[in-house]
């Protein structure tokens, strides 16, 4: 008689990394529709661009290293990672800017180290900071929201403005174009220009944040709070970055108003609330004890603010992101939990 | 160019000076470092590292002499040890010091023993009991598996048997790579 | 109903007692219900009871009976080696038939050296001694009685109890636990003791009271149990410094440290035992034993065991001879062994699968689950680790489990150890709860295993190097004195005769 | 520790020895392929068939920060034919780059023509700010022939500002920042063109203008 | 006060020795394999830059400027930098055996590193006084312990990933600190000037 | 020392033992200066002909040395080769020079160079000696060669861009622009390029080697236990 003999627990949760990561993907939808109805079928297009890449690269290296393809292909990680780059760029980047990322995301990100769950960087923010520092110029021409254009494009509009480089009407991109809200303050704040005047005068500026960029943030918001209530994310990392920037922000804020932006504008601006739940919270390269979870994400939350306010690019998540990414191993080692039956160190 | 000389030359010199007078004023005798790559030898004392014990192996790591991956009772863990200890890359265990074994201890069939005591002889740790002429047994707790005492027996009567698994001395394997999707090859 | 009892143990609760929490835990299905809706009814004696040796936490006992003995139930069969051991009784009358390696129930499917016993079929027992008023008896001399009862913890660990009834402190200890949590699912054979044993196991509960000279006594029972509860409640509704407390399910409550944690509040500190901190836990069934055994004068030969699954078609508790094949328990309850996929023997979550259903119900034994392909996740992909940290939410224990996989897996054993891998109490929640599927538990107890074996290789290791130094210093030592004692000779050759070679020649050849 | 001593002080002197005759043989040429080096770079922007003086040493040191963007004097290289002054290369910095200051050579004809300029050095983002590197796009010669004169106070401006020199799609800044460089330059040479050509002025001219003159 | 300040972020985060300006890289890539031994090594490697660069600003200030003998500074700098280690190495060996433990194998190896003599010439080259070249040794050490340290650790992670097997080793070290070095250009602009 | 050994010597230093591919050794000139061909070739030259000289020096004096003073005299030496080569860039490859700045000093501290003075001169006569650092060397130049053709070619699309530093003016049309219109890869020439460039090709190298063996590698490291090869 012979039995199955594998070891205790005989049960499980029925939980899955596919599960986790589709709860993610369901998080993400409130915010890409806001984004979608602010900026254009343009997002649309290239999230869908990035997964096809995203999978197709996943499965070509997982062939190459002869592991398993199937159950890595459908864990919805590189989807994940896809959709998060794609939310990074611009709504109407070209199609190989996209490509590119992408492939080095998954490629060099992540399958480089192993794959899934070993990968160091959060592989997403480093297909976007090799993009920016290679493609700055691709890179900082942000579509303006569909509010302040004259046209509105449309899905095959946007579609031949990413495959072809061009508008049917002729038009060039660049129309369709102007700095974002945190790249236009950050160019006018070097002219000697007082943030109020700023906000003033650019039609960019909505009432916290960005026209547009507001509600794109309250749906990450919303979703990441969804997530919180899912335990697929422990809301150490969300509160303790958005608490941080929070902070020091209403700190310089108070120091001097003129040369910096209020909190809340910090708060609701470029990748802060999509940073703060879907990409600081990559639970494979953030720290994973929830005592280093907080320092970890503190410092992304200051280390945001001291680029945004004196560094060179207009927003610091990405960098932030992967700069404490590099210390995460560091903080686990030295922020443990007390064990049970310890002493408080 | 005579400035320069002289200021490099006399820098030089009191450089030099102070050097070899810190030399003599610092001494430090012996190593630390033999007993502690000898401590995370095996003991086995084979000798299939190509020195006479585990210490003198010991003493040829640290004086650079020989590499780390020449023990094969010390296995691949053993090999890493080392790496760490020194800092170097770990390696391969080599194959010309022989392969990495289940380990054994020695049994003699007692009945065809002729108490000649040359595997007492060849034994490194005495773990052989028996005078001259009678019959010898093996202290299996004490026995390290170095097989030295197989080749003198003149009437064969020594092998190496593996060590029974008891209840006792079971422990649990790690889980089988092939459940592991991304685990190594 | 079951809110009506609840909200009495609350009320118990504000008056006398608050109830704290562990970090932790899981809520795992219970599948309590299917197992205790038959009576408690004793098994069928099987044709022959196989008897480890080893049944407890300790040294195996030594067999005091050689084949073909006549033995009586109760009658002892194996003393106890050590101070950490126990005794082993035949469980019925019958011949000793063997005495030889069997499989035995243990994680590795290896054999064990047990009695086997004929029963004749007469069950005639021995007659004990009985304590009149144990309240007489010196705590030592009932600690004796206990040892010489063969009685062992219950609960599932089998330590010795006797050894746990020793307080070690002249004033006694503080808190006797009673665990009735019985937190794993599917177990339900202390549920149904309570239920029947109320009484009994208070009395029990005395016994150990008075062995411990405990101040003290808390029943505590999971809220999964209202029966139970209320029969323990209304059984102690007039014993002074017994409480009976009703905690909200969470599993691995019955964890000692934990139970402990939450009655008390207190942590058993690491390294350290309950008694530490003047708390000593025993399971309900122990009680019982101990009851049994002061009582009646009855040794440790039987005892509730729950038979339950997708495997079999009528799930219940049966109260069981030790020594019976786990097979004929199935038999008994409607199942058809071919049927079963994995048979495990505790609970789900501790327990371990069986290789065989020849192997005996032993003193440990709270459970057989009888799993079917139904009962069984079907096994999954393992996947890499992505340290979501769902293992430390869920650890009881506050460790890492995703640090201390990440090191078990690299085979760095300094490294799991610096993560506290001995506090693991290998309860299963992280592995319960890992969407990655990966078999934690098992890693940690592959490394524990593997830091056991460096260990004695070190010793090992270090005895060896003893002994060849010895050697070498001996060789050494017999140079010299040969030197010695030929330059004496030499020397004292010289005195005697003229130098002539042919002397120092048979001097070197000897 | 004598012998070390003695052992490397030899060392010492020998080696000390091989690189002094090493560069005692390489001195001169050394300074000549340095001032060659130079030469080269301004005879890019002042052709050489249009003096005859020793531009390279021909120099003068002057300060202002107003207009020449750093607090630190700034090199003037004097080309004369014949003695007649013909144009002057200028040193001035942008302090105001988007990441920091970019440091320029602008040649300026006697007459107060941008003959040409580059630049030295700076911290622009590659691929935005570096297209004002002669290397990755020919926008800086767009200043050769403007001047004060040619081209009104406010037309020195880039397009986006009303001005006539382009700026870079997504970088405004930097070449702002040169326009701005290039035209206080061209302001500082017409103020102080007398006195930048004294040949008896050697030290330090320090800054003459206090306000900016807009 | 804030120049000093100033040379410190600049040194530690903006021109990170390491990553932005690929100095000390061979023990950067040569210790970083565990965190301990990074650890040690970052400690020595701190004490040996700042007492060098400051000895190597006498030398040049008190020596080769007077006689002008510019040209003999690297190998002026380079016996300094080269004695100041073996004394030190010498003295702890002796003094400490403990703290020999801990920093004593790395001294030896920062003789050869490029930072220790780097940071010597660019003193020099950007004409720093005295405290000056002691805070811009003292941070460009900072910048390389940090870096090596937060290496060290990751790079403990990464040999236990399931690397390609081509990839093992220093190929992924090194793509590593070019990722590392990628999240470092974020710092870019922080100190303007 | 025979024929074979100096081969042996030979394939060591540009391949087995490459001292940027496998001692990972020189990385500071090597990620800095390889922006383009030219910058490497220039350094990659210099190096070796430090790595020469100062090994046939080092061998030359290996028996006048003590162990407290062995590591400065071994920099005094390297440090005065490399000066006197220093001053002769500046004077003849002006231009180049003044590119590869300070790297040209830190030649001193280049690590190969203090490495081969220990681990081979010091113990090997001066032929031997000499062969090494010319074998050394040249794997080192190799790489420096690539990695810059490779970051030149990915980032500007070019190859041998300013070649006249080199060569001279009349050398100006060794420059090949591999990628017409290109607008750069900039990654490719900012420093994370260059760390990464080089772990690609470490990476290769690694490939070769397992290719040609048939075999792959035992790769002994922390494996997954399950992994642990069984004793056969
Ligand atoms: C090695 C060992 C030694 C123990 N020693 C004692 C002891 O001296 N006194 C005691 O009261 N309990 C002792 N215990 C019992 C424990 O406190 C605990 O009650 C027992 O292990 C059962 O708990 P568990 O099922 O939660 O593991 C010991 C346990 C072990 C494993
Ligand atoms: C995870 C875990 C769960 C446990 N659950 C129970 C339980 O539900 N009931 C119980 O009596 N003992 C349980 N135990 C055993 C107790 O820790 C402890 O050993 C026992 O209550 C001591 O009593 P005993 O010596 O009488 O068996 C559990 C142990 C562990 C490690
Ligand atoms: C990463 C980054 C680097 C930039 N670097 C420069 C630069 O070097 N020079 C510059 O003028 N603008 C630079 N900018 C662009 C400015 O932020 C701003 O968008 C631009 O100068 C003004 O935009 P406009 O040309 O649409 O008016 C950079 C922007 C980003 C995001
Ligand atoms: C909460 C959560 C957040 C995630 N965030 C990211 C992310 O920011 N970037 C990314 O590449 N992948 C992200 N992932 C997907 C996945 O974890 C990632 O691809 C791993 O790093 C791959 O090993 C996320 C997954 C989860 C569950
Ligand atoms: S091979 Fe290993 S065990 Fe055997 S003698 Fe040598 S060091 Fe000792
Ligand atoms: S008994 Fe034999 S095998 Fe064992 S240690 Fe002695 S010589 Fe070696
Ligand atoms: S639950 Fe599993 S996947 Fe998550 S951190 Fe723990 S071990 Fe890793
Ligand atoms: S098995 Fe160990 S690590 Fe896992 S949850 Fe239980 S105590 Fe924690
Ligand atoms: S070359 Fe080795 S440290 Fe720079």
């Amino acid at each position: 008689m012979q039995f199955d003999s594998p070891t205790s627990p005989h049960g499980h949760a029925r939980t899955s990394v596919t599960r986790v990561m589709l709860r993610v993907i369901y998080a993400l939808i409130p915010g890409i529709a806001a984004y979608i109805y602010f900026f254009g079928w343009g997002v649309a297009i290239n999230i869908l661009l990035a997964c096809v890449v995203a999978l197709v690269c996943e499965g070509a290296v997982l062939r190459a290293r002869s592991r398993p393809v199937w159950p890595f292909i459908t864990d919805g990680s590189a989807v994940v990672t896809a959709m998060l780059l794609a939310l990074a760029l611009p709504p109407l980047s070209p199609w190989w800017l996209t490509l590119c990322g992408t492939a080095f995301a998954i490629v060099i990100g992540k399958q480089l180290y192993g794959g899934l769950g070993y990968n160091p960087f959060n592989p997403a923010m480093l297909g976007y900071v090799m993009l920016l520092i290679s493609f700055p110029l691709e890179m900082t021409s942000w579509t303006a929201p569909q509010m302040l254009l004259e046209v509105k494009l449309g899905l095959i509009d946007a579609a031949s403005a990413i495959f072809a480089g061009r508008l049917p009407e002729g038009l060039p991109i660049d129309a369709f174009t102007m700095a974002s809200p945190l790249d236009t303050l950050k160019t006018q704040l070097l002219l000697d220009q007082t943030v109020s005047n700023v906000i003033a005068t650019s039609p960019i500026f909505g009432n916290i944040g960005g026209k547009g960029w507001e509600w794109i943030s309250g749906g990450f918001l919303i979703g990441g709070l969804w997530l919180i209530y899912m335990k697929v994310i422990s809301w150490h990392i969300p509160a303790a970055m958005l608490g941080a920037l929070f902070t020091i922000a209403e700190i310089f804020y108070l120091i001097d108003a003129n040369t910096h932006a209020t909190p809340w504008f910090h708060l609701v601006s470029g990748a802060t609330m999509l940073g703060a739940f879907f990409i600081a919270t990559d639970p494979v390269s953030a720290a994973t004890t929830n005592p280093g979870r907080l320092v970890y994400a503190a410092g992304i939350g200051i280390l945001v603010y001291v680029i945004r306010a004196w560094g060179g690019y207009p927003d610091g998540v990405a960098f932030a992101v992967l700069l404490m990414n590099m210390t995460a191993p560091t903080i686990d080692y030295y922020f443990r939990p007390r064990v049970f039956g310890h002493d408080r160190k | 160019m005579l400035a320069a000389v002289l200021s490099l030359g006399v820098m030089s010199v009191v450089f030099g000076l102070l050097l070899g007078f810190a030399a003599v004023r610092f001494k430090v005798e012996g190593d630390p470092l033999v007993d502690k790559i000898d401590a995370i030898l095996p003991q086995t004392q084979c000798g299939q590292c190509g020195y006479p014990g585990c210490r003198p192996y010991a003493t040829a790591i640290a004086s650079g002499a020989a590499d780390i991956n020449q023990c094969p009772p010390g296995g691949e863990a053993g090999i890493l040890a080392l790496a760490d200890l020194l800092g170097r890359d770990p390696k391969p265990l080599n194959p010309e010091n022989g392969q990495v074994k289940e380990k054994m201890v020695a049994a003699i069939d007692e009945p065809r023993c002729i108490g000649c005591t040359l595997c007492i002889q060849a034994c490194p740790v005495d773990a052989i009991l028996g005078a001259a002429k009678q019959m010898h047994t093996v202290i299996e707790q004490e026995c390290t598996g170095c097989d030295l005492c197989v080749a003198p027996c003149p009437v064969d009567c020594i092998s190496m048997v593996p060590i029974a698994q008891t209840i006792d001395s079971w422990r649990w394997p790690a889980p089988e790579k092939a459940r592991i999707a991304g685990s190594y090859r | 109903m079951s809110a009506n009892l609840y909200h009495d143990g609350v009320d118990i609760l504000h008056g006398q007692r608050r109830l704290w929490s562990f970090h932790g835990g899981i809520h795992p299905p219970q599948h309590k219900h299917e197992s205790t809706n038959l009576p408690v009814i004793r098994a069928k004696l099987p044709e022959r009871l196989i008897l480890p040796l080893h049944q407890h936490i300790g040294e195996p006992a030594e067999p005091i009976v050689q084949v073909g003995d006549k033995v009586l139930k109760g009658q002892m069969i194996g003393r106890a080696q050590e101070f950490l051991s126990a005794p082993v009784h035949a469980s019925t009358s019958g011949t000793v038939v063997d005495i030889g390696d069997y499989a035995v129930p243990h994680p590795s499917g290896l054999n064990a050296t047990c009695i086997v016993i004929e029963p004749d079929g007469e069950d005639r027992g021995l007659e004990h001694p009985r304590v009149g008023d144990y309240l007489q008896l010196a705590p030592s001399a009932l600690r004796n009685l206990i040892r010489d009862a063969g009685i062992v913890g219950l609960g599932g660990a089998g330590f010795p109890s006797y050894i746990k009834l020793n307080p070690g402190k002249l004033d006694g200890i503080d808190t006797l636990i009673l665990n009735g949590i019985e937190c794993e699912p599917y177990i339900t054979c202390d549920d149904m003791l309570m239920r029947e044993y109320p009484r009994e196991i208070i009395a029990g509960l005395r016994v150990m009271q008075h062995a411990l000279q405990a101040r003290v006594c808390v029943i505590a029972i999971e809220d999964n149990k209202p029966e139970a509860f209320r029969a323990l409640h209304d059984a102690a509704l007039h014993e002074a410094g017994i409480d009976v407390i009703l905690c909200p399910t969470v599993y691995p409550q019955g964890g000692e440290k934990q139970l402990i944690r939450v009655i008390t509040g207190k942590e058993v500190p690491a390294n350290g035992l309950a008694i530490h901190i003047g708390i000593v836990c025993h399971n309900v069934a122990t009680a019982l034993a101990v009851h049994r055994a002061v009582q009646d004068g009855q040794p440790l030969v039987s005892r509730y065991v729950t038979v339950t699954g997708g495997g079999v078609s009528q799930p219940r508790n049966l109260d069981v001879a030790f020594g019976t094949p786990v097979r004929d328990l199935i038999i008994q309850c409607g199942g058809d062994p071919a049927a079963v996929k994995r048979l495990v023997m505790g609970g789900p979550m501790m327990g371990y699968a069986l290789h065989s259903d020849a192997v005996p119900v032993i003193k440990t034994t709270n459970c057989i689950i009888a799993a079917t392909e139904a009962d069984i996740v079907p096994p999954r992909p393992v996947m890499p680790c992505i340290r979501c940290g769902a293992c430390a939410d869920a650890c009881p224990v506050m460790l890492l489990p995703q640090q201390l996989y990440w090191y078990a897996h690299t085979n760095d054993l300094d490294k799991v150890q610096e993560y506290n891998l001995f506090d693991c109490i290998e309860c299963g929640c992280c592995s319960y709860v890992c969407p990655s599927n990966i078999p934690l538990v098992q890693y940690y107890r592959y490394a524990k295993g593997a830091i056991w074996i460096k260990e004695r290789e070190h010793e090992q290791a270090d005895i060896a190097r003893q002994r060849h130094e010895f050697r070498l210093d001996r060789l050494a030592r017999e140079k010299a004195e040969r030197e010695a004692r030929r330059r004496l000779k030499k020397a004292s050759l010289a005195k005697n005769q003229d130098n002539t070679p042919h002397t120092e020649e048979a001097v070197d050849n000897d | 520790m004598m012998i070390a001593g003695l052992a490397l002080g030899l060392f010492g002197i020998a080696g000390t020895a091989i690189v002094a005759i090493t560069f005692g043989n390489t001195k001169d040429l050394i300074l000549l392929k340095e001032r060659e080096d130079l030469l080269k770079t301004l005879n890019v922007l002042v052709p050489p068939s249009l003096y005859n003086n020793e531009l390279v040493t021909d120099t003068l040191l002057v300060r202002s920060e107003a207009l020449l963007g750093t607090s630190t004097p700034v090199t003037v290289y004097r080309a004369r034919m014949d003695g007649v002054p013909v144009a002057a290369v200028m040193t001035p910095s942008a302090p105001d780059g988007y990441s920091g200051e970019i440091r320029l050579l602008v040649a300026i004809n006697y007459d107060g023509t941008v003959m040409g300029a580059r630049v030295v050095s700076h911290k622009e983002t590659p691929g935005l700010g570096d297209k004002i590197e002669i290397r990755r796009s020919t926008w800086i010669n767009s200043f050769a022939g403007h001047s004060l004169y040619t081209t009104d106070s406010r037309e020195w401006a880039v397009k986006r500002d009303g001005g006539v020199f382009d700026q870079f799609t997504g970088a405004t800044i930097t070449p702002r920042a040169i326009v701005k460089a290039v035209y206080k330059c061209l302001q500082y040479f017409i103020i102080n063109r007398d006195g930048l050509f004294n040949p008896r002025v050697a030290t330090i001219l320090e800054d003459t203008v206090d306000n900016e003159s807009e | 006060m804030q120049d000093y300040l100033l040379i410190l972020v600049s040194t530690v985060l903006v021109n990170n020795f390491v990553l932005v300006k690929f100095l000390g890289l061979c023990p950067f890539m040569g210790v970083s394999k565990k965190l301990e031994t990074a650890t040690g090594m970052g400690l020595a490697t701190t004490f040996v830059l700042t007492l060098s660069s400051v000895c190597s600003y006498l030398a040049n200030e008190y020596l080769l400027a007077p006689l002008g003998l510019e040209y003999l500074r690297t190998i002026t700098f380079i016996l300094v930098i080269a004695f100041v280690v073996q004394f030190t190495e010498m003295v702890i060996h002796k003094t400490s055996p403990l703290l020999y433990q801990v920093l004593g194998i790395f001294l030896p190896l920062i003789t050869t590193n490029c930072a220790v003599l780097g940071v010597a010439l660019l003193n020099v080259q950007q004409q720093h006084g005295f405290l000056e070249s002691a805070f811009y040794g003292f941070g460009a050490a900072v910048g390389f312990s940090m870096v090596l340290i937060l290496f060290a650790a990751m790079r403990e992670r990464i040999t236990a990933s399931d690397v390609p097997v081509v990839f093992r080793g220093p190929a992924i070290a090194l793509v590593t600190a070019g990722l590392m070095s990628m999240a470092f250009m974020g710092f870019a602009g922080l100190v303007r000037g | 020392m025979s024929n074979t050994d100096l081969a042996q010597i030979t394939r060591d230093g540009l391949w087995h033992n490459n001292a940027a591919l496998v001692q990972i050794l020189g990385l500071c000139p090597l990620l800095a200066v390889t922006s383009s061909v030219v910058n490497g070739l220039g350094l990659g030259i210099a190096t070796l002909m430090t790595l020469v000289l100062s090994n046939v020096a080092v061998s030359l004096i290996r028996h006048q040395t003590r162990p407290e003073i062995r590591i400065p005299i071994f920099v005094l030496v390297i440090a005065s080769i490399v000066t006197a080569i220093e001053l002769a860039m500046n004077a003849y490859f002006h231009e180049l020079y003044s590119v590869l700045g300070i790297f040209i000093a830190l030649i001193v501290t280049n690590c190969n160079i203090i490495a081969r003075a220990e681990a081979f001169a010091f113990k090997n006569s001066v032929v031997p000696s000499a062969i090494d650092g010319l074998a050394i060397g040249s794997g080192f130049l190799a790489v420096l060669v690539v990695l810059g053709a490779m970051r030149e070619v990915l980032g500007q699309g070019t190859l041998f861009a300013q070649a006249e530093m080199m060569f001279g003016e009349s050398a100006s049309w060794l420059t090949v622009t591999v990628i017409h219109d290109y607008h750069g890869f900039l990654l490719a020439i900012l420093p994370p390029g260059a760390f990464i460039g080089l772990g690609l090709l470490v990476a290769l190298k690694n490939f070769i080697d397992a290719r040609g063996k048939k075999q792959p590698a035992t790769v002994i490291g922390r494996a997954h236990p399950g992994a642990v090869p069984a004793p056969t």
